[in-house]
């Protein structure tokens, strides 16, 4: 029986590969063999591989060069700062939105306001206001976290069985009590969902405030390497913010699943 | 369990009470000019067609929801009036319909969390005391696991010991049962029994399935389609315990086909409603 | 009941029979090995109605996807009117656990769905459609979607969906399945009104002991894991049905003859380490009351 | 009577009090000198911006050029995406071939596309389409995916059971029960399609409301910033309204009552 699954799961890995180098062969052939107008400029895989990890890079920046991992410290480091302040103040915010009436309806109105705003529309305003160029950026990170974090934790209140109040208050629940065991627990799965969510938006709010903000870091990279010509390292950089993106949406799911057991057991059992 | 009625307590008085919900805009009178009394330690069962009013009832009497005229008396005292609405207490206990145990917390947590809250007992007693409530009905070794983990057999039992280790006047239990198939049921009923006659308390129990309520009930309490009113009480004269055997006799049978006429009548009454409101 | 619809075709056209042979069926997940059903033998006699009950996992969902069509066994074989089932076929059409309405075609557009894969004449359609909208009391609600009906109605609409294209065998998955206990009542006695109307052969399955009883003329207890018959019951309650039967001391004792029979699979599965079986014997262990009674009766 | 007291209940009350103490707030901020948000016009420097913009030709121009980019790189994606989602749900192999690389390509976000969509296109305009194409590009085809995964087998069974063919159940059963998810998908994609599209203007574009924007930071005239700032607001808003009804007229089903 081991086998069988084996062979199952071998065919899954198989076919994944196979669409892979397809992938990767389709893009060379397109960019190095056939000599095509508009793929000509576009770098081929196999340069930019070679240039991820030359000890002597072109452009300066290769898994072995220090300004690579220096570029990255920027990013992850900006986004860091951005997102654990918007995951503290959305959250908390979103949790006494939920959880208050009169609350929720003074200040749900400006919430309604502000949001459909792009976060990126805030680039200019944050770079002229703002002390700093650096927190500008920082900003415009936050901004983007924030709304989506506020939204999901309110929907998360929102979708707690009026049961589960009930069953609190008859147990003879204070409201900070409710507050503690019901409403923070009973949110805690949509509160992941828009942390998720916020993070993508983060990585993506991040990269274009770099760009237009000329800051250091990966989304500088990557334009700098478009103006210089370096086209392999435009390349390098998306694939790494990709892999950057993928980490740390990984790194919030497992602690969901750490905070939420609940949720894991059940689906276990 | 008679003679024990002198500690009980637990009387509900409902006098003429009525509830309308949103008088102003659509008008659903849920409840209307319902009267009954019962008894300190008894075991009624509530029986009436889907969406009656019975679960307003309990609303009223847990202190959930306020009620639009008459008044509710727990043991002499007002527990719910138009005037006046008097906060859910831990002398009223509910188990819900669907099952309100805490689902990120474990067994132990949800058992323990009432005298917890209150401030009446540390943690550790409260486990203690836990424990030996589960290990008296056969639920060892779950302490420590979720109620996702459990079935939903097991998982009403614990809601229904979660209310009793606050030691309440009166439980009040929504359809606990709905769902389960015959056999778990019955093992349910047995366990409901059990409880019941070691600590008699009053017992508010709702459901759709006769057998259920003329098994348990000390009395039947029928009600109408909506508006809700009180159709007729039928007193179940069988000794205690109830024992499966007397689901053939002859005096079980009588009690259930007065039941069943009048609750036939009411369903369809209600059905006929309902099909008329789509439309 | 019988043959005799008017068109002179014999019962034997217009009613057809299920012949579950010796049929296995085996699941393999997470490279561990899962019998279903073994050795299942079973007979759905013509024009009859068939119930079937069980403990939950015992495999009853996977016997009527087996005798739909949709799966195939391991072992066995299935016939209907000696004819073995390869795929889903319009001759048995099934009506489903909760409900399988599509959620975007209105009453109208679900009942007649299959008139219009099989490409009836619209004029043919929309009579017989008319004719059984009214039959089952949704004629006025034929433009509304599913959502908007209640439950009741929503099951209606699927029994008539399976009707309109006269099947010779009608199967059943616990279609009453999430209603109240009221609601649910009253489509057993309106079911169960429809069957004794028209015939047909049925295959109903439940868990619910009063429901099997009720409207069964003939009751099979499947085993728990492995699945096959442990018992069949002729109920010889007289038909029409009426919901006072429900109280009848002859109704008393085939229910307590079934719950025996129940329990006693019931334990089975609670030593298989079933998860739902665990508080039936939890308790079982711990009050005696609840095995005394059970002696009591045997 | 009852129709006024529905709309002027204590909710809408809170709400204006609620949008009026915001503005009153931000006049305040500027007018005590706040630091740093002391930068800030008043929301009356805004509102005459404002007014002023709404009646000049240029300002409409910008919106109509910013709704086109939008709508052909939308649309795109949508008659891409939805049908590659539905072959990926319908068709396991499919799936394990392609999903993989899909996945790698995913998590890279819109706006790191730039230069490649640059250095590719013949022309900026054609860079922009790809942009916002990949903004809504990804999330169709994942909301597709699950939303063909998640139609029940008992509807499949049952539509085959009924003589339906696999033509009859890819049209009438595959395709409505996976709008709903195509809807959302189209939802969440506008709001991020906005996001690159103001993005990308800004750094490439000529004309459109971001780049307007972008044209008032160069002159440092903060008020047509903020100005810039909302319309923007109001664009993406009007467009996922559009998205909702849409999916509203095509959904009759979800409609209650």
């Amino acid at each position: 029986m081991q086998r069988l699954k084996e062979i199952f799961t071998d065919r899954q890995m198989y076919r994944a590969v196979l669409g892979m180098l397809a992938f990767v062969t389709v893009w060379y052939l397109l960019t190095a063999v056939f000599n095509l107008p508009r793929f000509r400029q576009i770098p081929n895989p196999l340069a930019v591989l070679k240039e991820w990890v030359s000890f002597e890079p072109v452009s300066g920046r290769s898994l072995f060069t220090g300004e690579y991992y220096l570029d990255i410290a920027y990013s992850v480091g900006r986004t860091l700062i951005a997102f654990s302040l918007a995951t503290v103040l959305g959250v908390s915010l979103g949790l006494i939105m939920g959880w208050n009436r009169m609350f929720f309806d003074f200040t749900f109105p400006i919430v309604e306001i502000l949001r459909p705003m792009p976060p990126l529309s805030w680039i200019p305003l944050a770079v002229l206001i703002l002390p700093g160029v650096e927190i500008a950026v920082i900003y415009v990170t936050f901004i983007a976290a924030f709304f989506a974090t506020i939204l999901n934790t309110l929907l998360g209140v929102f979708s707690i069985d009026r049961n589960y109040f009930l069953a609190a208050k008859c147990l003879g629940s204070k409201p900070k009590d409710i507050f503690l065991n019901v409403v923070v627990p009973g949110s805690l799965p949509f509160i992941f969902t828009g942390l998720q969510i916020a993070m993508g938006v983060s990585w993506m709010s991040l990269v274009a405030g770099e760009i237009i903000s000329g800051q250091r870091g990966l989304g500088y990279a990557i334009y700098e390497g478009y103006s210089l010509f370096q086209y392999d390292q435009v390349i390098i950089y998306m694939f790494t913010l990709g892999i950057l993106g993928y980490i740390s949406s990984a790194g919030i799911r497992a602690v969901g699943r750490r905070l939420m057991s609940w949720e894991a057991r059940r689906r276990g059992a | 369990m008679t003679t024990a009625a002198q500690q009980i307590q637990g009387a509900i008085s409902i006098r003429n009470v009525t509830k309308i919900y949103d008088p102003e805009g659509v008008h659903v009178v849920a409840m209307q000019d319902c009267s009954f009394e019962i008894a300190a330690g008894e075991f009624v069962a509530i029986v009436g067609p889907s969406g009656c009013g019975k679960t307003t009832l309990l609303n009223a009497i847990a202190g959930f929801d306020t009620i639009t005229s008459g008044e509710i008396h727990l043991d002499g005292e007002l527990i719910s009036s138009t005037r006046k609405q008097i906060k859910p207490d831990v002398d009223r206990m509910v188990v819900f319909q669907n099952g309100a145990l805490f689902p990120w917390k474990t067994v132990m947590e949800n058992i323990i969390y009432g005298p917890v809250v209150q401030g009446r007992v540390k943690k550790s007693a409260a486990a203690g005391a836990a424990r030996e409530m589960l290990s008296q009905v056969g639920l060892n070794g779950i302490e420590d696991k979720y109620p996702e983990e459990l079935s939903s057999g097991v998982q009403r039992r614990v809601e229904i010991l979660r209310a009793l280790i606050n030691q309440p006047k009166v439980v009040m239990l929504d359809e606990p049962f709905r769902g389960l198939d015959a056999v778990a049921k019955t093992v349910m009923h047995e366990f409901l029994m059990e409880v019941f006659c070691a600590a008699p308390r009053t017992m508010f129990f709702i459901t759709h399935d006769l057998d259920e309520a003329i098994f348990l009930g000390n009395k039947v309490v029928i009600m109408t389609t909506r508006p809700a009113r009180l159709k007729k009480i039928v007193h179940v004269n069988l000794p205690w315990p109830r024992e499966h055997h007397m689901l053939g006799s002859e005096a079980y049978l009588e009690l259930k086909r007065e039941v069943l006429e009048a609750v036939h009548e009411e369903a369809k009454k209600a059905f006929e409603a309902g099909e008329r409101e789509m439309a | 009941m019988s043959g005799n619809n008017g068109r002179g075709i014999t019962n034997r056209d217009i009613f057809g029979e299920v012949r579950v042979e010796g049929v296995t069926k085996k699941y393999e997940k997470e490279g561990q090995c899962q019998t279903v059903l073994e050795e299942c033998s079973l007979h759905v006699q013509r024009g009859k109605l068939t119930v079937l009950m069980g403990p939950s996992g015992c495999g009853k969902t996977v016997l009527i996807n087996l005798i739909a069509g949709y799966e195939k066994p391991t072992a066995g074989r299935v016939y209907i009117d000696d004819t073995p089932v390869t795929g889903p076929g319009r001759d048995r059409l099934v009506v489903f656990q909760e409900t399988a309405l599509f959620p975007w075609m209105t009453v109208y557009s679900n009942v007649t769905f299959g008139c219009r894969a099989q490409g009836i004449s619209r004029g043919e359609t929309k009579e017989r459609a008319e004719l059984i909208l009214k039959k089952v009391g949704l004629y006025e609600f034929r433009d509304k979607y599913p959502t908007q009906l209640s439950g009741g109605m929503q099951r209606r609409a699927e029994l008539a969906r399976a009707m309109i294209n006269d099947p010779k065998i009608m199967i059943l998955d616990e279609p009453f399945r999430g209603l109240d206990a009221m609601t649910r009542q009253l489509m057993q006695g309106f079911y169960v009104g429809l069957f004794e109307e028209i015939g047909r052969t049925n295959f109903f399955v439940t868990h619910e002991v009063d429901e099997a009883i009720f409207l069964a003329d003939r009751l099979v207890i499947m085993t728990f894991q492995p699945g096959k018959v442990k018992a069949e019951i002729d109920i010889d309650l007289p038909r029409p049905r009426d919901v006072r039967m429900l109280a009848s001391a002859r109704f008393m004792e085939i229910r307590g003859q079934a719950i025996d029979l129940l329990y006693e699979e019931a334990a089975k599965a609670f030593s298989a380490g079933s998860k739902t079986a665990y508080d039936l014997m939890g308790a079982l262990v711990a009050q005696k009351g609840a095995c005394n009674c059970l002696d009591d009766k045997k | 009577m009852k129709k006024i007291s529905k709309v002027v209940n204590v909710k809408t009350l809170r709400g204006v009090v609620s949008v009026v103490f915001f503005v009153a707030l931000w006049q305040l901020v500027v007018l005590v000198k706040v630091p740093y948000l002391q930068n800030l016009p008043y929301p009356k420097e805004v509102a005459v911006d404002g007014i002023q913009a709404a009646g000049s030709k240029a300002y409409w121009f910008d919106w109509g050029i910013s709704l086109m980019r939008i709508f052909i790189g939308f649309i795109a994606a949508q008659l891409i995406g939805i049908p590659l989602g539905l072959a990926m749900g319908i068709s396991r192999i499919f799936k394990s071939y392609t999903f993989p690389v899909f996945e790698i390509l995913r998590p890279i976000p819109p706006i790191a596309w730039i230069p490649i969509a640059i250095l590719f296109w013949p022309t900026r305009e054609l860079s922009i389409y790809f942009l916002v194409f990949i903004g809504a590009f990804f999330i169709i085809v994942i909301n597709v995916l699950q939303g063909v995964s998640n139609i029940s087998v008992s509807l499949k069974w049952a539509a085959t059971s009924l003589g339906a063919r696999p033509k009859d159940i890819f049209w009438k059963i595959m395709v409505p029960g996976s709008l709903p998810s195509i809807v959302t998908g189209m939802t969440v994609g506008m709001g991020v399609t906005w996001n690159v599209l103001i993005a990308a203007e800004m750094i490439a574009g000529q004309g459109g409301l971001g780049r307007m924007t972008w044209e008032a930071y160069t002159n440092h005239n903060i008020p047509f910033i903020v100005v810039g700032m909302v319309s923007i607001g109001v664009a993406g808003y009007l467009c996922s309204t559009f998205i909702r009804w849409l999916g509203e007229k095509a959904m009759p089903w979800k409609r209650k009552f």
